[in-house]
């Protein structure tokens, strides 16, 4: 992508963006300005969730150009706790220790550089929450 | 203005790897055969199904290039893009010049030339028919989306892989007859197992190849192809339907609605049902686009297109002779190219010209030609004419 | 099936470089404005014309997209491409589903986004309208094309480049009057003599700019034009003719014969000969083709086109109002949206609504919109309905 | 444009083949298999004459991608003493010195380098004839 798309896109793919129907409550992401679903027109911006749990996944080992280096990669179908599904790479994650049901929060990481333009994108991927065991953390005051 | 439409000539390439022959080569070459069939040396306007060239062959303009490659300068030509389904939305406008009394004789040709490229770019190309700044961000590809539908598919109807890939495998056992195909040699569910993943649980077997290939249509009124040939074809209906272009924001990920909305329309304009068909092609980019489309098309209920394929009931002697020169898989899909290649398999077979692959006494013909993950279908019916 | 199509609805954004709007945005933005006019919520079918997508936003399977945009998953959309003829192609179609009577209401775009590209990638992507083997090899830009025109006219004709010119001039005193132009401001030959060389002779002030833009038009048969608005304009002829796509190997380099041939198709499907035109838009990436369109399309003799032009003939208040609201040079050229917007202009024209730029009485307009050098040629009458 | 593009159309650039239609005896560069003049399908390969003279030229000064490092270059209309005009790039002459009428021939160059694949396209271009004057010519003998 070139930089003015990589700069338009920047509250979508920095703060998870999408839109929200205000007369069906459908969520959009990207953004739609008209619902398909309803056809109205009244929707606003609405940050997604920021965390859900993998419905299905594959790994890619066969990338298109511009993701070879990261191959074999894996990206996942994820249902935010807001309902809304959403693709995107799933990383910090052994391909042998994904799976459904696996919880997930976005994180914010390099997703590709473009050799020619010399651009580098960000963007959001998702990574396994870490559950804290509070009752086994370590007290730095006993 | 004519009420029917008729195909009076077609013509194709092998599908395959032609480094010696470029895109309008390939264009020249099916549409020369379409011509002769058709017995026809000029035409009134000129379509031309094509997805990749500007990413892969740097050339657009396409309707005026093939005009000028044909020897037809001056005529009515353009290019027509609908992702893959290019070819079948070449015809869909080609139907509608003859419907309108623009043009009296149409030749339409789909082309596609990706093996000048490295298969890194074809599959960066590919995803150009999805949302370019989420969907293809991710770094997913088509088999990618493919296996995520898949695997739902998998969980939500207690399928396992090894039945789904049937669908590939019949595939392979038609095109073993077809000497146009780009793989004619029939495979094993094991093999296809066997084969190197792609995208887990989607095996390379399970998959379409970067292909070159062009195939053509000659189009005219019902009336005029009585005169020019003995077995015209005739296009009873031509129906084009979108869909939310994510997979991940319809309805239901597991539905083709554009499928089902083109289907209906084209069941009522030709006024057949489902059960009237008796040959059928599909777009199969993996196995599981292939069983969702039985199922969409109202062939099989949802759920058990799977369970369909796996007993053997699109067999070319089965219930629903499907994809019987290869389909996607086996045949070969050279985007662009492939919606206009299922039409001219569909009019062999109902002219009765497909050698081995005959099926006895077919009449009525259906292909659904498909964009990405369904944004796009377009469901053609020809009916053989007496 | 209708004998009529009408233009119910116009919608255009601004030419220029919207660095905060994507394509689909600038698609949605003039679509709404068509639907708004038009009192239509929901079109049968939707034609995106667009040339370089896939090169320079990466992003195909425009009319599956545009659909999902515009909330209207589900109905018949593709995209349609001849190079920057693209948009008047797309109406071309638009048309055709009118007449075939497979479409009731119709939404056309065009829509274009280049100024997300480096200059070096903008001219490269121009250039897939020619031969990419062997035009394109030798670096040439369109400007480089349009030079060695300009050259061999003045040669021939014993014109100077700076009668030549007058034509950009003419475009940018017009579009003054545009808020949606891209240079709303006039200029004099000497600055454009000023400015720097291009493709010598030819200047930066007579080369259109990178520019970003989209207009659109909803469409309908007459016979329900009526009932939805009280001034609808009528397509009394929609013709597109190709030509051999490289200049060097026609008949005359000197005459677009796809003008010619589509101009004469279209004033005999209208009734009406070059006379009778009142309002004209015609395709000038540099002057010399403003000057050629004028010939080739009978307006005025070849080789008198240059006078014409310089003695202020085709100024507002003119013989011959061209360019009324600022053409290509002015009002800007995103390649597939420029054949919409002529038609847009054009439709204001017709209304009485093109403010200080309104031609007195105006009833027909002619738009000629190119691809390349000429290799399509669309043209389009229209004509205000009583 | 890529390997096997390049290598497809040896015979058009390297030795300037095109076609002649034997119906109206056209030429035509790149080679047409069907004559859009005649419609004849009887068309043979000919090798078009390698020198002509200028008809008309251009100077490049915002060049396509690819076209940046030779900037400003000169591209010509040339009509080949077979009568075939033909579009090429004009070297070995400066800007100063080029004009209609300059004689020519074809020669062998680079042509652009795709820094993506790497691969470096060649092909015809045009420079002034060099007309010996025999007269004048050093005699190694005397
Ligand atoms: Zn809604
Ligand atoms: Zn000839």
């Amino acid at each position: 992508m070139s930089a003015p798309a990589v700069r338009r896109e920047i509250p979508y793919r920095y703060r998870l963006m999408g839109t929200k129907c205000l007369n069906c409550g459908a969520l959009f992401h990207p953004p739609q300005r008209i619902c398909p679903k309803c056809g109205s027109k009244d929707l606003v911006e609405e940050e997604l969730a920021w965390r859900g749990r993998l419905v299905a996944y594959t790994v890619i080992r066969r990338p298109p150009k511009g993701y070879e280096d990261y191959k074999p990669y894996i990206v996942g179908l994820i249902e935010l706790k807001d309902g809304k599904l959403i693709l995107a790479q799933i990383v910090d994650c052994d391909i042998e220790e994904v799976r459904p049901g696996l919880k997930l929060e976005a994180t914010f990481r390099r997703i590709r550089e473009d050799g020619k333009s010399g651009i580098i994108e960000y963007g959001y991927k998702f990574r396994p929450v870490i559950e804290w065991n509070w009752q086994k953390k370590p007290n730095p005051e006993k | 203005m004519s009420s029917k439409v008729a195909i009076v000539g077609v013509g194709c390439t092998k599908v395959g790897e032609h480094w010696d022959k470029s895109l309008r080569q390939l264009f020249l070459e099916a549409s020369l055969k379409a011509l002769e069939e058709a017995d026809v040396d000029r035409v009134d306007a000129i379509y031309v199904g094509n997805m990749a060239s500007a990413t892969i062959n740097f050339q657009q303009h396409l309707g005026a290039l093939m005009a000028d490659v044909m020897g037809m300068r001056g005529v009515d030509a353009v290019r027509v893009e609908a992702a893959d389904a290019s070819g079948s939305a070449a015809v869909h406008q080609a139907y509608m010049a003859i419907k309108s009394g623009q043009a009296q004789t149409v030749l339409v040709g789909g082309v596609e030339k990706l093996t000048d490229a490295r298969p890194a770019d074809v599959e960066y190309a590919a995803m150009m028919s999805e949302r370019s700044e989420y969907v293809v961000y991710s770094g997913i590809t088509i088999a990618g989306l493919n296996a995520i539908q898949t695997q739902l598919y998998m969980d939500r109807f207690n399928a396992r892989y090894e039945d789904i890939v049937n669908f590939a495998v019949n595939d392979h056992r038609n095109a073993a007859g077809n000497p146009y195909a780009q793989f004619p040699f029939p495979i094993t569910v094991e093999r296809v197992l066997e084969s190197p993943p792609v995208a887990d649980p989607i095996r390379l077997f399970d998959t379409t190849a970067p292909a070159d290939g062009a195939a053509a249509l000659v189009l005219c009124p019902l009336e005029t192809a009585k005169k020019l040939c003995d077995t015209p074809v005739v296009i009873e209906a031509s129906v084009l339907a979108t869909d939310g272009v994510n997979p991940y924001e319809r309805d239901d990920v597991l539905t083709l609605t554009s499928t089902r909305v083109a289907a209906e329309r084209a069941y009522r304009t030709a006024g057949i049902t489902p059960r009237d068909v008796d040959v059928v092609e599909v777009h199969n980019t993996s196995s599981i686009m292939g069983v969702l489309a039985l199922e969409d098309l109202g062939f099989v209920e949802k759920g058990q297109g799977w369970r369909f394929v796996a007993e053997g009931q699109i067999a070319l002697n089965a219930d629903l002779p499907t994809n019987t020169l290869g389909g996607l898989k086996a045949r070969g899909h050279p985007w662009g190219a492939t919606g206009v290649y299922q039409l001219v398999e569909l009019t062999w077979q109902l002219r009765g010209e497909a050698g081995g692959n005959q099926v006895d006494g077919a009449e009525i013909g259906l292909a659904q030609s498909v964009g990405g993950l369904g944004a796009t279908t377009v469901v053609h019916i020809l009916r053989r004419w007496h």
